[in-house]
């Protein structure tokens, strides 16, 4: 059974590079990918989680306005009915701030996981595995085995 | 159906007050007052001149944040510690998407809290008397850059401002910028903006206008960024534009990129009307960056080595810190600095570069049959041919994030690092350069023993940032 | 009177033992254990071996802290932080000086302040034990480099220590670093040193040996530094040395840099014994660097450049600090990075400049004239020829310290940036060269409205490090 | 009257380019120079300078043993007598020192000057001019009007 999650850049972003990459990168994991491109609205993210039924809403912001765009979307989540793992990950800061500042930041604006812009996609993938409970190693044996 | 035509004058008329109207801020403008106060800045302030009779390339770094008092000494400092020849600000991204309500929220966080609660400077809610304190305080000329599609607001008060300079165009300004806007409406947007720069030319104030060559910064084929400015060239002639400065985003490639300049330059003068000045601008390597200072170094060295060899009029420099985030101010001068002094050290020197008028050639070809693609669907008119070669994907541009375009295009590199297209989509091109493009991609996927694929593209695109020109195979180790 | 012959195995010894005298830590030096210790160590740890199969340039900084956990930890780091390839071990001042009594107080007082007062690793003082503590800890081979006339019981204490490869020479480490050894005395020394490393050679521990290509790092001629290296190569091939690194320092000037590492390969392939394996060395910019740690990574990112056109086996890096004093170690990696990122991305490309072939042959018919002086004043011997020459300063080197050489030899640049010879003094050079080199000079005094002359000279000695390839007379501005 | 000054490099330090550039721009302002060249001993400067009745002594040291090798420098000046100015630059300390403690350091060694490696030899030549009340104005006047 595959797991669907839903991709976007949220705000008013325009960097589609990051996404087009991890786009790939997911779905050559196995995931189902909903890209819902750039410029995507809190709400967009909110309806396109329920309408697939997404484990995961991973959000992308380059441009450094992340903090103001994702403000109150853990509500606009919630009151769409969504209980899916939310992860933001890229360029999450204006300016050269200091890391650990900024996940905090984004830990409590609801988010459970926060990745900086260095962030190999193998990475997150090997975090949403987990966190989802899917342990790698199984699948592939079952892989071989079938 | 929007065509190729200057604005007539009532109509600029027209849409100017409307588009004033959008904000209190433009009731400050006066273009009459504006005209004579541009006559009344010195010499050493004038963009287009500078810039055209300079004898080596300028250097122009990026750089706005919200607050006036600090853009004003952010800007002294670029010019003095990082002796910057031409001066820029940055626009943010509120003002960039018309949204001067929440920009201005931002400046006045940004005046409550002293922090940088915007991307750049809120031009628009400076209003014409701030962009003039901002162009007064400091000594050099200084361009407006931004990313907006719809900058007929923007560019009303920056031009009365005291702004000579203004970036971007209809296709450069959408297509990598944003997924909101139709092609067809920035162009309208922008025919505006060049009428308006073409209206203070007539009157001997000449705005420098500038599209943005290196579109999405990713892997942009050569051809396919010159093609974009030698269109948004044409458009802002028709319009009245008599300086234009087309740009171009180094690939990485030196003979390439040395070429491209060329071509560029070249197919300007051809392409473009006698009556404009074309000048050329090298932007250092517009991709992700390496996540470490030193290494950025190094990018940025190589993209100062190939500005002292193809000698473009200005250079848009990087900082060291591009990976991380908007540069201290600091890193933005070293970033001038490190460019400064190879430039320096190689431009005196002769370096004629084998290839380079091979590959000059082919890019002109290329960009001859899509500049022929874009006539003929046309009929000649190129805002109409324009339309439709995006539309029907004959013109592409790759990673782009606007439905504008098709997306389709997918570059990379061949053995020898220079960008070529491997996923096509309907591009108007030759069968030939097809083939050779096709050539070279298979030689290097040979060498690496692997398929071309999206993989190879993938890693292209992580190269530089991980400090190689081309993505080889990882388990393949360097050679 | 000293002549170009193989030290006998009796004399070997007893200079050996002579020299080990001379200091306690002497007498721990034992050749046969010292033999198969070396056989001990790991294939990676084999500098000649590392160095001659690499198929990329490999890169390598300097660095020298007198105590050995801070030494240690310097080359962990440039090794890892830096991504350096191969480690150096830079001995300090007093060691140099065989003031060995004075390198023990700089290491105590280090050892008690924790402060570096010696500028180097005293490497006789720490002994053979202590040496090989510091090859071990490490994890890539090492190279003592230093600039010591007489390096005999430095080389004796770290052959034995585990050290593979050992910088310098008769030539190369006497006149540009002291004006206390005539050059039949460091002839001999150094005879001694390469026999040392001959006679490890000779049971299977090939000590790599690399004569010190920059010399005074100031404007030397390409000609004048590859004849010293060559010679250097004669004197340590007789001897029994089998693995030999022929160094090069940039002068900046590309197309020159390109060509004369070109001909140094050639040249060394030629005219060393064929059971010699030759490689090269290129030092980044040796001269003065700019007051500014951007300005700094320019001058490096044109080293970077260079090497990835000239593609030599090795790179010795600068830091951006070099200006200032010893680096950081953070700065020393910088400086490795910065270089690895340049390389690492133009090494693959294609990138033939013209004029290259033209200027290595310029090179090499001038060492030829160089060679052919000290081979016929020396009757076919080296050594006879080399003293001989150098008294009659047929060969010499610019900004020379030492009364050995004439010192009468002025370079400048000519007005395309490349080294050339302004006063000859009694160099051995043929007439026609002379000419070559007056008509370029004359080229360039010309452009600048000004005469040839020692001014001129002086400009371009400061010009690297004032942001120019060359010294341009201040008033006329850039051009 | 032209002053003499005598220069070298101090200690073991073989950096000559400095002083080549240096006596050559003395000697273009008018001073007699005497050049010791490099590895010059505290005693053959204290010789040169009452060899020569020099004004000043100007001590050169860029390769970071300046301090060890000035250690009792004017004790050895003054017993042989001699009564000038004395100077230092170069690179004077061992990596990226504060160059106001160098400064100072040097100072309190007894130096009536202390430059470091940015200056320029035309500073140097007006601030000897400074200290011999030579005033470069008259001079030159003196010379125009002669
Ligand atoms: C290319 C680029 C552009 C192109 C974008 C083209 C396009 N449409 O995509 C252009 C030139 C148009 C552009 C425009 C702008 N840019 Co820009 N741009 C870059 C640049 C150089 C590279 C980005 C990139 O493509 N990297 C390659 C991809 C593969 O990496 P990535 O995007 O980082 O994504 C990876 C990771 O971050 C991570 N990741 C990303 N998202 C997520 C999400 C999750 C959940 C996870 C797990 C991981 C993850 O995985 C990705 C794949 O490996 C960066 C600087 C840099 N990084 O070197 C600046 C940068 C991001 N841009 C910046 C800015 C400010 C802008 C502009 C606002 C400024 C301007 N002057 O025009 C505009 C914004 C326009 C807009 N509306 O968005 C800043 C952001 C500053 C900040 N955050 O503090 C940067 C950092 C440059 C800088 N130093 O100033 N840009
Ligand atoms: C060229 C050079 C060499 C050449 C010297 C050739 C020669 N015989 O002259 C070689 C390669 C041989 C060399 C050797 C060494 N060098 Co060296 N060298 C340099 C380098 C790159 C340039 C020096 C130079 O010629 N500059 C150009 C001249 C015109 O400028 P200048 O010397 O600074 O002199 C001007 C001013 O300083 C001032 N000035 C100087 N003295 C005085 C005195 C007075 C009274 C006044 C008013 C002004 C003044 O006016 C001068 C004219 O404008 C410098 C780094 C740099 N500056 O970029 C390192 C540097 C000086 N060297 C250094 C070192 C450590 C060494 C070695 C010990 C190391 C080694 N690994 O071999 C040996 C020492 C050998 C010895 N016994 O002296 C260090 C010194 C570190 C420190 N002080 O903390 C430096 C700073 C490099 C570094 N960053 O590590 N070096």
């Amino acid at each position: 059974m595959t797991q669907t999650v839903v991709l976007g850049v949220i705000g008013s972003d325009a960097h589609v590079v990051g996404i087009t990459i991890l786009e790939q990168a997911f779905s050559a994991a196995g995931f189902d990918v909903i890209n819902l491109g750039v410029q995507t609205s809190q709400e967009e993210f909110a309806e396109a989680a329920v309408a697939h039924d997404a484990e995961a809403v991973l959000v992308s912001s380059l441009y450094g306005h992340a903090e103001q765009d994702c403000r109150g979307f853990h509500d606009v989540l919630e009151s769409a009915g969504v209980d899916a793992l939310t992860y933001i990950g890229g360029n999450l800061a204006v300016g050269q701030d200091d890391w650990e500042r900024t996940r905090e930041t984004f830990r409590e604006l609801g988010f459970d996981r926060v990745f900086d812009s260095e962030t190999d996609p193998e990475d997150a993938i090997a975090a949403l595995r987990q966190d989802l409970q899917i342990t790698p190693t199984e699948a592939e044996r079952l892989t071989i085995s079938s | 159906m929007i065509r190729d035509e200057r604005i007539p004058s009532d109509e600029l008329r027209r849409i100017d007050e409307a588009v004033r109207d959008d904000w209190p801020t433009g009731d400050d403008v006066d273009f009459e007052e504006a005209v004579a106060y541009h006559e009344s800045l010195p010499a050493h302030k004038r963009f287009a001149d500078v810039l055209e009779s300079a004898d080596a390339p300028l250097l122009q770094p990026r750089a706005g944040v919200p607050r006036l008092e600090d853009q004003i000494e952010l800007l002294a400092y670029l010019h003095e510690a990082g002796e910057a020849d031409l001066l820029p600000t940055t626009i943010d991204s509120y003002t960039r998407d018309n949204a001067y309500e929440k920009a201005r929220e931002g400046l006045e966080t940004a005046r409550e809290t002293g922090e940088d609660a915007l991307n750049g400077f809120p031009a628009v809610n400076h209003g014409v008397s701030g962009c003039r304190e901002l162009i007064e305080a400091v000594d050099a000329p200084v361009e407006v850059r931004h990313g907006t599609p719809d900058a007929r607001l923007l560019a009303a008060i920056t031009f009365a401002g005291g702004f000579q300079s203004f970036e971007g165009g209809p296709i450069s300004y959408n297509i990598p910028y944003t997924n909101r806007h139709g092609l067809a409406e920035t162009i309208e947007n922008w025919q505006f903006v060049d009428r308006l720069a073409g209206a203070y030319t007539e009157r001997g104030v000449r705005i420098n206008r500038e599209p943005f060559g290196p579109l999405t910064g990713t892997l942009v084929p050569p051809s396919i960024a010159i093609a974009v400015m030698l269109i948004e060239g044409l458009l802002a002639a028709t319009q009245g534009v008599r300086s234009l400065t087309l740009g171009y985003g180094q690939v990485g490639n030196v003979v390439q990129d040395v070429a491209a300049l060329r071509a560029l330059r070249e197919l300007g003068e051809e392409y473009l009307p006698d009556e404009v000045v074309v000048t050329t601008v090298f932007h250092e390597w517009m991709g992700g960056f390496p996540p470490d200072e030193a290494r950025a170094n190094g990018v940025i060295g190589l993209g100062g080595m190939t500005a002292a060899i193809a000698r473009p009029d200005k250079v848009i420099t990087k900082s060291p810190q591009e990976f991380q985030g908007v540069p201290t101010r600091e890193a933005n001068a070293a970033g001038l600095r490190t460019t400064r002094q190879v430039i320096d050290m190689a431009i005196e020197q002769a370096i004629d570069i084998d290839g380079v008028e091979e590959e000059r050639e082919l890019i002109e070809r290329e960009t001859r049959c899509l500049m022929d693609a874009v006539f003929d669907r046309g009929d000649g008119d190129v805002v109409r041919g324009t339309l439709e070669a995006f539309d029907a994907g004959a013109l592409d541009v790759p990673f782009s994030p606007s439905d504008s375009a098709e997306g389709a295009v997918l570059p990379a590199r061949d053995d020898d690092g220079r960008v070529r297209i491997l996923e096509w989509g309907d591009l108007a091109m030759d069968d030939e350069i097809k083939e050779i493009h096709g050539a070279r991609l298979s030689q290097r996927a040979d060498a690496e023993g692997r398929d071309q694929s999206f993989r190879m593209v993938a890693d292209d695109v992580d190269a530089i940032s991980e400090g190689k020109l081309i993505g080889r195979p990882r388990d393949r180790g360097d050679a």
